[in-house]
């Protein structure tokens, strides 16, 4: 019993970070149609953004020393921010290219963001230290549970209820949800374009920075590469879940995580190396039975 | 009854131009170049090779191909089992069967092996994979990719996993991979133009038409997708007999993307533009890391902070799209019109 | 003054001309029905108001504010409202978020919740399942949740593309009630158009026939219709 | 030669919604069968579950005695049922001598082969003067006529043209008129037209179809159509509608 409810805990804590990275690439894809390579580069920024600029191993906090009521609502908001200026600087002027074009430039975005941190502090990954009593474990039903798992858990959870009442409950979020699925007819019905796009940046750019703090605290080590991985299985979850739909991004970013614990767990000794192998193949798969995404609106007419 | 004339006549100075202009290159690298000038065109060489490789899957299907970095690795490692001595080998991959841990080809027998075995591999993927369209079909060859990457860094007894296959004959030169990137230019521009080639670029424009034109999509993305990876799987083998040695990162999401924009910079379209993106994104580049050293200018030293190269080629890629969306040639093709046949008909 | 004017408008596919200097005026409070055999640019017509599609010639100005080359959502905003062809219902949401999405830019927000109450007095079907996603509606419900979604932005000018198609006779006599009613109580101009010209001849107003992109025959529609003229210009008979 | 191409009480159902009620059409070789019908009648979707795009939820589709149903559409092409498109659908980016020839790759030609029955087309139909024109820069009456010449690459045995006179004038009408003509004289292939010009397709059909929220209402000749009052009634509503009388 004890050992599901921790792989119940594992697989949830890194599913629930997957997921708030797949709905960040999904938010921006239902206004644009663009795959934004640059959201992984993001989540580094976020990160690096507390340190003070130096090419040594152990980081030097600068704004990371700040009692977190500060520190958060500061990171959130410079990934808001980063996110909004690239919206401004270089989408905005991209809006009628094709998506292999708006992919590339997004690429090439990312990767002027990682080398402009790589210039201020070197490729070497740094040991930072952010509210480390979190790592002490907690017994719940006899599983212990380390309490930042558990906090990540809760974390995400709350993030994606606050974004679930934002895009339920506002009109900022239903202009957005109209948006991402019909652009041209929200816009007939008085919806600005530019206003909506700007609020999927935004808060698209809040999940990157809340899934760095949450990678931070949790692998104490602050990586120009750490949000690399995260948006490339958020992007295959984005489109598993049906390109357009949010809460299939979500739940495909879960299971995803999800079942790469499972596989871990449960893949015999010798095949363990090659867990992903088994994941993406899954993936494939999943793509023949849905080409179109498991979760995709079921609109799919007459096509000639 | 007007005789329609031949494609290879009206375009045959397509591939006649790009391959000469990497020949001046050669040869101006041979005369004036350094050693290290010389390896720098190499790669860029293999670069071409390999871009064209996805020109020929990307370009002509317009389906977007995460995967082709997949088929270099395939090549890259194929080229080790078949080039290391036997002797390293049975100490360094024990788990090679009898038949290839003996063996040892020389680097042309090689070269053709390793790229058949690439092609092999895109054969069967692509049976399943190639019913796919569109962006499920791009998330599936990144899946591919990333499937051929957990497959070589881990298994230790044949790959060597993590750590680098060493010993391949280090052959690949200016010349050769002079040779290589031309030959590829040279199977992209036949596929093009046959018929195959026709029928998968109608598709790429109008799918639905293309069936009523009586066109089996899937089986012209097949073939593309096994022709160009083929050529990508040459690519590896090239960049395995010039680096010396192999190893299974050095095939994934880096050169995946680097590469991709160069294509796509250039013009995803078109043939020339795969080649020129590749040679001119690549000068681009050389000419900022020379000003990373320091140039003298009339006595003064311009000295770029380091780091600043790849910042600036990120931004000129962006500033490229931002005006030219389409890429620098768009669908167009380097061209001598009436070159080197006339027109047979004057109206 | 009127309240729309299209002065000599001309729309291009490519090299198609959809429409070839069409001009139509209307004034506060009257109904337009345009009508028209397939592929006349009746769809078009009110695709280039809405701003959805832009002309290559000729102007369109709604209330004195040119609307031409203005983005869509400026032209809903001076007041206008549109039901295009295929319905465009947002099947992942609400049933109520379809019909509250537009009232974003409505300046009397005190009358939104009033007005919300009467398109479910006219549409009970909406009211019982006003939290049930869209996407699941039959034909007929969606073309009743879309004209519900296009009165509940408030607009001055109404502009519904096909009302009739693929509901049953009772509920287009409804459809139209409710569309006369709004248009007396409050004003509501009524741009409609109509495959079939029956409509025209129950509801009155003024009538305009495109065909090949031009307007063919203009006038009272309950005249018109009884006029073999009607069906000579519609079906282009005697000209092959 | 095959004789007939069939619909064969064929439906076809969209989320519940019926496109085709048990729909029947006889397409004989030689002859212009037209089709017609207000829009959302189902036109469209006839003419693809006829050529493959659309698998009828009911119903078979026959040439002759050869159950086609369920085919893939290039497999359909190769049967030699062939369409045009209402949105004309040409390779933008491929020359015209192209758009023709990737008809003929398709059904297996080799190039050269292909290149000289597209050349051998352009000049049946009058515009191998285009040969070498961009596709996507043609203006549509030329484009129109492409895209028939296209489905007419290695003579198959039907071809159903999708609104073709879309948006052309009445000579421009006039000279598809023609064309359609030629078609069944010096082609021999059954053709189907969709048309919502109607003038055009009383002039040059054999028999047409009426086609009124997915079931046939009325058939028969020209002049039969022209007096029908239910094809009035289905396009333009009666006066008996607007007293009210019957609904």
């Amino acid at each position: 019993m004890t050992a599901v409810l921790q792989i119940l805990f594992d697989a949830l804590a890194v599913g629930s970070i997957y997921a708030l990275g797949a709905l960040g690439i999904a938010l921006i894809f239902g206004v644009m149609r663009l795959v934004n390579f640059a959201h992984g580069d993001y989540i580094a920024f976020c990160v690096f953004a507390m340190l003070v600029p130096s090419t040594d191993v152990v980081a030097i906090v600068l704004i990371g020393k700040l009692p977190a009521i500060l520190l958060i609502p500061i990171i959130l908001l410079i990934g808001a921010v980063i996110s909004v200026l690239s919206e401004m600087l270089v989408f905005r002027h991209l809006r009628n290219a094709n998506p292999a074009t708006m992919m590339i430039c997004s690429f090439a975005l990312g990767f002027v963001i990682q080398h402009v941190l790589l210039m201020f502090y070197s490729s070497r990954p740094k040991a930072i230290n952010l509210w480390s009593n979190l790592s002490l474990p907690v017994e719940i039903f006899g599983a212990r549970i380390p309490l930042l798992q558990l906090l990540t858990i809760i974390i995400t959870f709350v993030i994606l209820v606050a974004l679930m009442w934002f895009l339920k409950r506002t009109r900022y979020g239903l202009e957005m949800r109209a948006a991402a699925e019909d652009f041209t007819m929200a816009r007939m019905l008085g919806v600005r374009a530019n206003r909506v796009i700007m609020t999927a940046f935004a808060v698209s750019g809040l999940l990157a920075a809340s899934i760095g703090l949450i990678l931070a605290t949790q692998t104490g080590v602050a990586d120009i590469r750490m949000g690399m991985p995260i948006m490339l299985v958020a992007f295959v979850a984005t489109v598993i879940g049906g390109l357009g739909s949010l809460p299939g991004a979500v739940i495909c970013g879960l299971l995803i995580g999800a079942a790469s614990v499972l596989l871990q767990v449960f893949l015999p000794l010798d095949a363990r190396p090659f867990r992903d192998a088994f994941l993406y193949s899954a993936v494939i798969l999943c793509l023949l039975w849905r080409p179109d995404g498991i979760f995709a609106p079921r609109s799919a007419k007459q096509r000639v | 009854m007007k005789q329609p004339q031949s494609v290879l006549a009206k375009t045959i100075s397509t591939p006649v131009i790009l391959i000469a202009l990497l020949v001046v290159i050669a040869i101006l690298t041979a005369l004036f170049g350094s050693g290290s000038f010389a390896r720098t065109v190499t790669e860029i060489f293999i670069r071409v090779a390999f871009v064209v490789g996805l020109y020929i899957f990307i370009g002509n299907s317009g389906v977007i191909s995460f995967g082709h970095a997949g088929f270099m690795c395939i090549g890259a490692y194929a080229a080790a089992w078949f080039t290391v001595p036997p002797m390293m080998k049975k100490v360094l991959l024990p788990g090679l069967p009898e038949i290839v841990s003996n063996a040892q080809l020389p680097f042309l027998g090689s070269l053709v092996l390793s790229s058949f075995l690439a092609a092999l591999v895109a054969l069967l993927v692509g049976l399943i994979m190639m019913r796919l369209a569109g962006i499920a079909a791009s998330i599936a060859t990144f899946a591919f990719l990333a499937v051929i990457n957990t497959v070589y860094a881990n298994w230790e007894s044949v790959t060597a996993a993590t750590s680098s296959v060493v010993g391949i004959p280090m052959v690949t030169g200016v010349w050769t991979s002079l040779f290589g990137a031309s030959a590829a230019i040279l199977i992209a521009y036949f596929y093009s133009i046959s018929r195959w080639g026709l029928a998968l670029r109608a598709a790429r424009d109008e799918d639905i038409a293309a069936s009523a034109s009586g066109v089996d999509i899937y089986r012209q993305r097949l073939i593309s997708f096994v022709i160009s990876a083929f050529v990508c799987g040459m690519s590896g083998v090239l960049y395995a007999h010039y680096l010396g040695v192999v190893n299974p990162d050095a095939f994934y999401l880096g050169i995946t993307f680097i590469s991709l924009s160069m294509f796509v910079v250039g013009g995803m379209s078109s043939l020339s533009g795969a080649v020129l993106g590749v040679v001119i994104i690549s000068a681009i580049i050389q000419i900022l890391r020379w000003f990373e050293k320091g140039i003298d200018i009339g006595g003064l030293t311009l000295e770029l902070p380091n780091g600043i190269q790849e910042i600036a080629i990120g931004v000129v890629m962006i500033v490229i799209l931002v005006f030219r969306p389409a890429g620098l040639l768009g669908k167009r093709e380097v061209l001598l019109k009436g070159w080197p046949f006339k027109r047979r008909t004057a109206d | 003054m009127s309240l729309l004017s299209v002065r000599d408008i001309s729309v291009h596919y490519g090299q198609l001309a959809a429409l070839r200097g069409v001009s139509i005026s209307m004034d506060e409070g009257e109904t337009l029905f345009v009508t028209g055999p397939n592929g006349a640019g009746k769809s078009t017509l009110l695709k280039a108001i809405a701003g959805a599609v832009r002309p290559s010639s000729g102007s369109i100005s709604l209330a004195d504010k040119v609307i031409s080359g203005q983005p869509p959502e400026q032209t809903a905003r001076l007041g206008f409202s549109m039901v295009p062809e295929g319905r465009h219902v947002f099947g992942s949401l609400t049933i109520e978020e379809n019909l509250r999405l537009g009232t974003g830019i409505r300046a009397d927000k005190d009358r939104i919740e009033g007005d919300l109450e009467t398109v479910y007095e006219v549409f009970p079907m909406l009211a019982e399942r006003k939290d049930g996603q869209a996407g699941v509606l039959s034909g007929g419900q969606q073309q009743m949740l879309v004209i519900g979604r296009a009165l509940m932005a408030g607009p001055k000018l109404i502009a519904i593309d096909e009302p009739s198609l693929g509901l049953a006779p009772k509920v287009i006599d409804q459809v139209y009630d409710t569309l006369l009613k709004l248009r007396d109580s409050r004003g509501l101009t009524l741009l409609i158009v109509e495959q079939s010209s029956t409509r025209a001849m129950l509801t009155g107003g003024r009538m305009v026939l495109l065909r090949g992109g031009k307007i063919v025959l203009e006038g009272d529609a309950r005249e018109l219709a009884n006029d073999e003229s009607l069906r000579r210009a519609y079906f282009g008979f005697g000209e092959h | 030669m095959a004789d007939t191409l069939r619909a064969d009480t064929v439906s076809v159902s969209f989320d519940g919604l019926r496109a085709l009620s048990s729909v029947s059409l006889d397409v004989p070789a030689g002859r212009v069968t037209g089709l017609i019908g207000p829009n959302g009648a189902g036109k469209t979707t006839l003419v693809n579950v006829l050529t493959g795009f659309q698998k009828p939820s009911e119903g078979r589709v026959l040439m002759d005695a050869q159950d086609l149903s369920g085919l893939a559409a290039h497999k359909i092409r190769h049967i030699g049922i062939a369409r045009t498109f209402q949105s004309g659908r040409l390779f933008g980016d491929l020359s015209v001598l192209d758009n023709l020839e990737v008809t003929g790759v398709g059904l297996g030609l080799r190039r050269r082969e292909a290149a000289q029955k597209a050349m051998e087309m352009l000049e049946w139909i009058g515009i191998s003067l285009l040969a070498e024109t961009i596709a996507g820069s043609l203006p549509y009456t030329d484009e129109r006529r492409v895209a028939i010449g296209r489905a007419l690459m290695e003579s198959p045995k039907f071809v159903l043209l999708d609104e073709p006179a879309a948006g052309m004038s009445e000579e421009e009408a006039s000279d598809l008129i023609a064309l359609i003509r030629r078609i069944i004289a010096e082609l021999g292939c059954g053709v189907l037209l969709i048309e919502h010009n109607i003038g055009l397709v009383l002039e040059v059909c054999d028999h047409i179809n009426v086609l009124d929220s997915g079931v046939i209402i009325d058939e028969g000749a020209s002049d039969h159509i022209k007096a029908s009052e239910l094809v009035r009634h289905a396009y333009m509503g009666t006066q008996i509608d607007a007293e009210g009388a019957i609904l």
